[in-house]
């Protein structure tokens, strides 16, 4: 290439203090050459992405933003060219908060806020402490009451009203409060030593773990009836609810195990000759350690559950999904899923990634916690 | 030694207290939790037998013999409302297997072609399959399938107005049409030359390694292999006389008739199923990838091998250890994930087992079979994963 | 330190620790094959031998991380039976000090040794604390507590371990190649602290192959070859004048 | 029995549909709005004399028949059709019918298509596990028909999937049809074929072996339309209680005696029709010629009016 | 071995290798600033230097695993363009020996030595392998041909590696700081291969810093700090009589 013609003849290099590296690899120029046009392939790939971006991105963005109906009635959509996201903001109060009653809405922004607000200090492991601890349970109690009401003067407020968005959060949330333990003693069930327990877990962790989701929402919502003796029932929301953990239970279990495979056999035995017995063992030494190791992988199993809570629009249950489901059948906004879709898109990425951010975070504090703690 | 007489006069006690044995508490243990799980399994049987019997439900697999009576959209194998629940049910099946098989295909080219643009040079294309994975990680498939469902329908014309790209080739909210081969001959030959050559390349591929490992002389199997795939049926057809009569697909009254017919539905779920999944494929890809150290591919370049033969001879086999346990558990999840085709009208083994539940009245029966069908599929993917994990075991050891 | 200090004989009390007859098998594997043992308070013990010889093994019953399968094991009048009070009991009694510290990585110096009196002995924290610094000053590593194992190095973190065991109150250290996986410079600071705890008086079973260390601290040397104790002597008679021709060759080995 | 455990619960749970406009489906705040839902407002207000003391259990059709056996719901008001299997073997009992409909067929205009005959060949939007699943197929084997269905469980994509021409033709209740077409965005271009394949008369359901609960259910049903029959509407109720009609005084109360039969309040009848009101009111409000569904009465008009809606003696 | 014979001046060949004002630069960083270098056949030649000076980069730069910007790279005739057919036939031509061995796991011994000569000089497995076999004798290993890298230790999979290069023939060897991952006393075992591969009049550039190597083998010296070569000298005057400050400072870092 030019630059070995350049230095064809071999100079003595005088002053190469000087010398500065060939423009095309520093600088922005440089940036561009490494980064998009270091070889003609990557050249032309560059170009082709950014082809299709140009035709994509720009009439997305048109459509979006530029053309959009923001508010309004559905007729000022029909007319325009853009998004019509007013399908949204007319609606945003039923998508949110789907049957719970319109005048005590309050409620449940209050306790979503909150819900925010604790999750938001739990961010850093800065903050894990016992006051944080007893937040959470002084919140998601005041969380309960908020929406349950019944109590200082808050009319009480039955659960198969709640609707929305607090119902995925509270599915979500008391999913995996509830799932955690049990995962995590699933896993000390599938490494005991006692055969019948560990069957036990093996069994139930494989077979869980074998079946799709919807196979155990169905099974809560029309078998598990008849398991009740005649005249007991048990709300709707509780049974998929409990579908939802002992699903998720299954999949923590197994990470929990990975986990305390890693521990090493040393530690069990330092344990046992201090003459700590099993389960404190398992508390004081073993389970703190493998359920640091396991964050990374909880924290995906996390964001599947969250996830996951929206397939119960399956069976008839009015979380968010279902709630935009219900007001894109309503005539006047029929036709504008796309914009109802993405708007729920959004939502979901927005909870996701932060909480796959949030994990990745950890990861990292954790990762140089343990080089000098560890 | 000396010490037994000095035991000899000390009080020792031979039979303990048996409820001081850990292995008698163990064995208590055990008793007792079986014992609760055999409990609460008894309560709900009785329970169930009780409210089965009181609300006259039928029970028992008989319905499988009786006429399904309800029609399923489209079927890999012939089937009418005359035929029996069980026929029906394997339909379902079979349409689960369907799109399981095509989806997990497309999901490894993809997800491997996004993994390795996420590993690319080009920033752009890095960022681009990085925005790619995250996005389609964190928003839930059902949403995804909701949302290609919509747009299908909401987008695309009507038959009468379908879109025309190719003559005999229609896109319209029916789905995509294309024209069908009219029965000849010549197709069964084709096929037949197809397996051949199958055949021919994996032998050819034997002698090509005897061959080098005789003379040293490599042999360009992959391109020959190539040529004879191909070229094999293709000398077939020549044969014949390059038959290339079809039935195009045609508008007769409310759709088109002749020509086959990707619906919809399939397409949606197909193509939200493998978005989504591809993400997380190629996440595992980047991971397998990156597994492989900078220094292997150094090492390997330094004995002089071309870029081609590092990535087949040093990366990928030591890749592929690290990427197959993860992907399997993916095509598992695309498996399982395939039952959400209930909610947007794939006729999955799911979605008629749930019309099945329906007509029948039998839930219990309807839902084991669906987690007798989902098990299998897991169970026998976790015998395949043991398998490999040996045998991957034995290659690194 | 001085060496007739440590080589006079205990005083002859009741047996600490009796091994009778113990017999031990992994599967068909025949580890321990008749272990007839008796150590009484305050003496100190040092076991050598090829590896696999079952040295960890027989250590490792004494406070039944492994179960024996015959004969008896009877640590300061407690029988090792099935009864798990008795193994508690003797757990709580018997230190023991690993080849790999074992020490808990997730809790400071500190949290690492009142981890035993507080959830085991049930003493108050504060009153833990204070013992841990005791012993910690004692194994010369006070100003570490507040730090994690990781951040120690090998030799302080097998003396973290040993005042870990300490801070248990044993009657019985064992030891089980505490300086196998040191450095070189490292080995002498925990020897000097093994050297100490003897001078104090503590009974000690030492698997070792520091010979140094069992010339100048042991009452008795046994040497253990194919799960039997081969030979049994003074340090000096062991190390002078072997009765064994096994022990001879290991001993060429050892000492080059 | 369950009229005890209503009353102790305080409020009465019904089971709906919640995805059929105007027989049961939320507003946009979140108020449940139609016929169906009507029908058990009437039932909470015999019971409690007030209307709103009720609670509403969306369902999907699998699930409707186990969360009334199970207790989940005191009663089903989701157009559900009565059959002699369901009545039995599922140990039902369907109620006086709110509703008598049949199945339909729905096409675009612009198909041309006058008769369900010339259906050959056409997608089928059809909700699965229905009644009307096998009534389809049914008609379309008796007819020799080909046909090619397309299931969704959930009825807004159904819809949607139907009005954007997924399919060619919509199958359903003709009442139902009729929602459905309301709410499309051009309800002038579809219409509504005459044929009408299958009987379908609604009615609440109960459980079995609760004879009180029963008769609660089937005459609050029956008090509906009574009402229209007498012309007594939540406007005039008021006034309606100085008439001097014996049967309207034994019917609203004034002269006690029914209700206590029934072992409600004597004024149960009077409270239906002043909070919810009569079957005609109810109609009109939801599915009438003023609503978007604008049906005619037809089958359901009162049967001194050709049509179906006949209420026993009140004695 | 004598080390004269090892000291005798390379007979003055063609160069081997020549490096003429090279040049490289990691995005504004400037890590070789003007090396020229010729290296004659069979000469030996002991780079070392402060860590970030460019050892390293400098010796990758020679078969390509790094680029560089200005100036010529010359090797046994052949000049490093972007011409690929040049880099490779230069590849195949010049052995590299790295820290970490790099060993591919995946393959027995006996194949990691194989896959070069088959599919780079095309040569029939049956007498690859003979090759291999007598390049495993020579680096004394013969009989753990058929193991798996994962199973050796480091000293083995380093001399494995040297062998893996010499079945290539390469007339040039780099070595870069073969033995600095390896316990003590692994580091003997592959320095005495190395000193054989000497004896027997390889070409050799070896990045280390183990200075008796340098003493005993090297032709050559070369000094290298802030990528440039600082000093380049005949090892004793090197060792003895260092002409900058900055080597000075360096040995007296190094040889405490
Ligand atoms: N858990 C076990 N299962 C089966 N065999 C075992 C087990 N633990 C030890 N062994 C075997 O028992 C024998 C004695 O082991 P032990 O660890 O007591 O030897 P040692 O004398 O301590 O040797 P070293 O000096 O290597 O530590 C060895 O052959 C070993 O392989
Ligand atoms: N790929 C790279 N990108 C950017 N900088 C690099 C890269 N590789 C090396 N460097 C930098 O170039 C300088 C020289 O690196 P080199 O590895 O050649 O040093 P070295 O002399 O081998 O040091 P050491 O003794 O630590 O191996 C260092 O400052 C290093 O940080
Ligand atoms: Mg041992
Ligand atoms: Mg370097």
């Amino acid at each position: 290439m030019s630059g070995f013609e350049r230095t064809m003849s071999p100079r003595p290099s005088q002053t190469p203090d000087d010398l500065k590296p060939p423009v095309t690899t520093v600088g922005p120029l440089g940036w561009l050459r490494k980064n998009l046009f270091n070889t003609p392939l990557n050249a032309v790939l560059t170009g082709l992405t950014l082809f299709f971006l140009w035709k994509t991105v720009l009439p997305f963005f048109r459509w979006a933003f530029v053309d959009a109906v923001w508010v309004g009635p559905s007729n000022l959509c029909r007319q325009s060219e853009g998004a019509c996201w007013s399908v949204i903001s007319q609606n945003i109060r039923f998508i949110l908060f789907g049957f719970y009653p319109y005048d005590q809405q309050w409620r449940p922004i209050t306790a979503m806020l909150l819900l925010l607000g604790l999750v938001f200090f739990s961010r850093d492991r800065k903050f894990w402490t016992k006051t944080l601890a007893c937040a959470w349970i002084v919140g998601l109690g005041a969380m309960g009451t908020l929406m349950a009401g019944g109590l200082f003067g808050l009319p009480p407020v039955e659960s198969t009203q709640w609707g929305g968005l607090p119902l995925t959060l509270l599915l979500a949330v008391f999913g995996l409060t509830a799932a955690y333990p049990l995962g995590v003693l699933l896993a000390l069930g599938r490494q005991s030593r006692l055969p019948a327990v560990k069957l036990l877990c093996v069994v139930y962790i494989e077979l869980i773990r074998g079946v799709p989701l919807i196979s155990l929402l169905f099974m809560a919502s029309i078998i598990f009836p008849l398991f009740l003796p005649a005249g007991i029932t048990i709300n709707k929301i509780l049974r998929a609810q409990v579908a939802i953990i002992l699903f998720t239970a299954a999949y923590i279990a197994e990470v929990v195990r990975g986990g305390l495979q890693a521990i090493p056999k040393g530690q069990y035995e330092a344990a046992e000759s201090l003459g700590l017995n099993y389960y404190l063992t398992m508390r004081l030494v073993v389970l703190p350690q493998a359920l640091k190791i396991v964050i990374p992988p909880t924290v995906s199993i996390l964001i599947s559950a969250f996830k996951d809570t929206s397939l119960v629009v399956i069976i008839a249950l009015y979380d968010v999904l279902k709630t935009t489901q219900t007001v894109l059948s309503n005539p006047e906004w029929m036709g504008f899923s796309r914009e109802a879709y993405l708007f729920l898109a959004i939502l979901y990425f927005a909870g996701c990634f932060s909480m796959s951010h949030a994990g990745r975070r950890l990861e990292r504090q954790l990762s140089t916690n343990r080089q000098e703690g560890g | 030694m000396d010490s037994s007489q000095t035991v000899a006069s000390r009080p020792f006690h031979p039979k303990e207290p048996f409820w001081l044995d850990p292995r008698f508490r163990a064995l208590l243990f055990q008793a007792l939790v079986l014992g609760a799980v055999a409990l609460l399994a008894w309560y709900l049987m009785a329970n169930t037998i009780a409210n089965l019997q009181r609300q006259k439900i039928a029970t028992g697999f008989a319905f499988l013999e009786k006429e399904a009576a309800f029609e399923i959209g489209e079927s890999v194998i012939s089937y009418s409302a005359a035929d029996t629940y069980a026929r029906a049910l394997f339909v379902g099946a079979l349409n689960t297997v369907k799109v399981a098989a095509i989806g997990i295909g497309l999901t490894v080219v993809l997800g491997t072609f996004i993994g390795i643009a996420r590993l690319s040079s080009n920033w752009l294309i890095a960022r681009l399959a990085a925005v790619y994975i995250e996005v389609m990680q964190d928003v839930p498939v059902l949403l995804q399938l909701f949302f290609w469902y919509a747009l299908f329908y909401e987008m695309l014309p009507g038959p009468r107005q379908a879109l025309n790209p190719m003559i005999g080739v229609y896109v319209c909210n029916r789905g995509l049409i294309v024209p069908s081969l009219n029965p000849h001959p010549a197709w069964r030959w084709m096929i037949l030359a197809f397996t051949a050559a199958m055949v021919a390349s994996w032998l050819l591929r034997a002698w090509a390694r005897r061959r080098q490992d005789r003379t040293g002389r490599p042999f360009p199997v992959f391109r020959t292999s190539l040529v004879l795939v191909l070229g094999a049926p293709l000398v077939t057809w020549w044969a014949f006389g390059f038959p290339r009569a079809v039935t195009l697909p045609e508008l007769q009254g409310f759709n088109f008739v002749g020509g086959k017919t990707l619906s919809p539905e399939f397409s949606a779920l197909l193509l939200g199923l493998v978005l989504y999944t591809a993400a997380f494929v190629a996440e595992i890809v980047r991971a397998g990838i990156q597994a492989v150290g900078k220094g292997q591919r150094e090492a390997a370049m330094s004995l002089g091998l071309r870029p081609a033969q590092v990535l087949r001879l040093v990366i990928l086999p030591q890749a592929l250890r690290v990427i197959i346990p993860p992907l399997t558990s993916q095509m598992l999840n695309l498996t399982k994930n395939s039952s959400l085709a209930v909610a947007i009208g794939y006729p999955d083994f799911v979605s008629v087992a749930n019309t099945t539940i329906n007509q029948t009245g039998q839930s219990i029966e309807g839902v084991a079979l669906i987690m007798a069908v989902y098990l299998f599929f897991s169970l026998s993917t976790s015998a395949f994963m043991n398998w490999y994990n040996k045998k991957a075991r034995l290659v690194e050891r | 330190m001085t060496n007739t200090a440590l080589h006079q004989p205990p005083a002859d009390t009741a047996p600490m620790l009796e091994m009778i007859d113990v017999h031990k098998w992994f599967g068909e594997f025949h580890v321990l094959r008749g272990i007839n043992l008796t150590v009484h308070a305050k003496e100190r013990i040092v076991i050598c031998g090829p590896s696999g010889s079952g040295k960890s093994t027989l250590i490792r019953c004494i406070n039944r991380l492994e179960e024996h399968q015959r004969g008896r094991i009877i640590v300061n009048g407690i029988e090792l039976t099935h009864n798990i009070k008795n193994i508690e009991k003797i757990r709580s009694e018997v230190g023991m000090v690993f080849q790999h510290f074992n020490l808990f990585p997730h809790l400071t110096v500190l949290d690492n040794l009142t981890l035993g009196p507080i959830w085991v002995r049930k003493i108050p924290r504060k009153q833990a604390e204070e013992m841990a610094m005791y012993y910690l000053e004692k194994v010369h590593i006070a100003d570490q507590a507040r730090k994690y194992p990781g951040q120690l190095s090998g030799g302080q973190q097998q003396r973290v371990a040993i005042a870990r065991s300490l801070c248990m109150n044993p009657k019985v250290m064992l030891f089980d190649e505490p300086t196998s996986a040191l450095d070189p410079e490292m080995i002498k600071e925990v020897l000097d602290v093994m050297i100490e705890l003897a001078q104090e008086g503590m009974t000690m079973l030492v698997v070792t192959h520091e010979m140094g260390f069992a010339r100048s601290v042991a009452h008795r040397v046994l040497f253990m070859d194919g799960g039997r104790v081969v030979e049994e002597n003074t340090p000096e008679e062991f190390f002078s004048n072997p009765k064994h021709e096994r022990t001879r060759l290991f001993l060429s080995q050892i000492l080059h | 029995g369950t009229l005890d455990e209503v009353k102790a619960r305080g409020y009465l749970i019904a089971g709906v549909n919640g995805q059929v406009f105007g027989f049961s489906m939320p507003d946009e705040k979140g108020e449940w709005k139609g016929l169906d839902v009507d029908t058990a407002r009437a039932i909470a207000a015999a019971i409690f004399g007030d209307a709103s003391k009720i609670k509403f259990v969306p369902l999907t059709a699998v699930q409707r028949l186990p969360a009334l056996q199970s207790k989940e719901v005191d009663v089903l008001c989701r157009n559900t059709t009565q059959t002699l299997l369901r009545e039995t073997t599922n140990g039902l009992n369907f109620t006086h019918v709110n509703f008598y409909d049949g199945q339909g067929f729905m096409v675009p205009k612009k198909l041309g298509v006058k008769s369900a005959k010339e259906l050959n060949g056409a997608t089928v939007c059809v909700l699965p596990g229905t009644t009307t699943e096998l009534n389809a197929a049914d008609f379309f084997r008796k007819n020799n028909l080909q046909w090619k269905p397309v299931v969704i469980e959930q009825t807004p994509e159904l819809n949607k999937a139907f009005f954007s021409g997924r399919c060619d033709v919509l199958t359903s209740d003709v009442s139902q049809l009729a929602g459905h077409r309301a709410v499309a965005p051009n309800p002038q271009d579809y219409i509504i074929l005459p044929e009408v394949i299958s009987k379908e008369p609604l009615a609440p359901v109960v459980r079995h072996g609760d004879d009180q609960w029963f008769d609660i259910v089937n005459w609050t049903v029956m008090a509906l339309i009574q009402a229209e029959e007498f012309g007594i509407t939540s406007k005039n109720v008021d006034a309606m209680l100085k008439s001097q009609d014996p049967e309207i005084q034994r019917f609203l109360g004034v002269t006690p005696g029914l209700g206590a039969a029934l072992g409600l309040d004597d004024k149960w009848a009077y409270n239906i029709v002043k909070q919810v009101g009569n079957y005609g009111e109810i109609f009109e409000r939801n599915v009438g010629p003023q609503t978007p569904l604008a049906m005619e009465r037809g089958l359901n008009a009162l049967w001194t009016k050709g049509g179906l809606m006949y209420a026993a003696p009140f004695r």
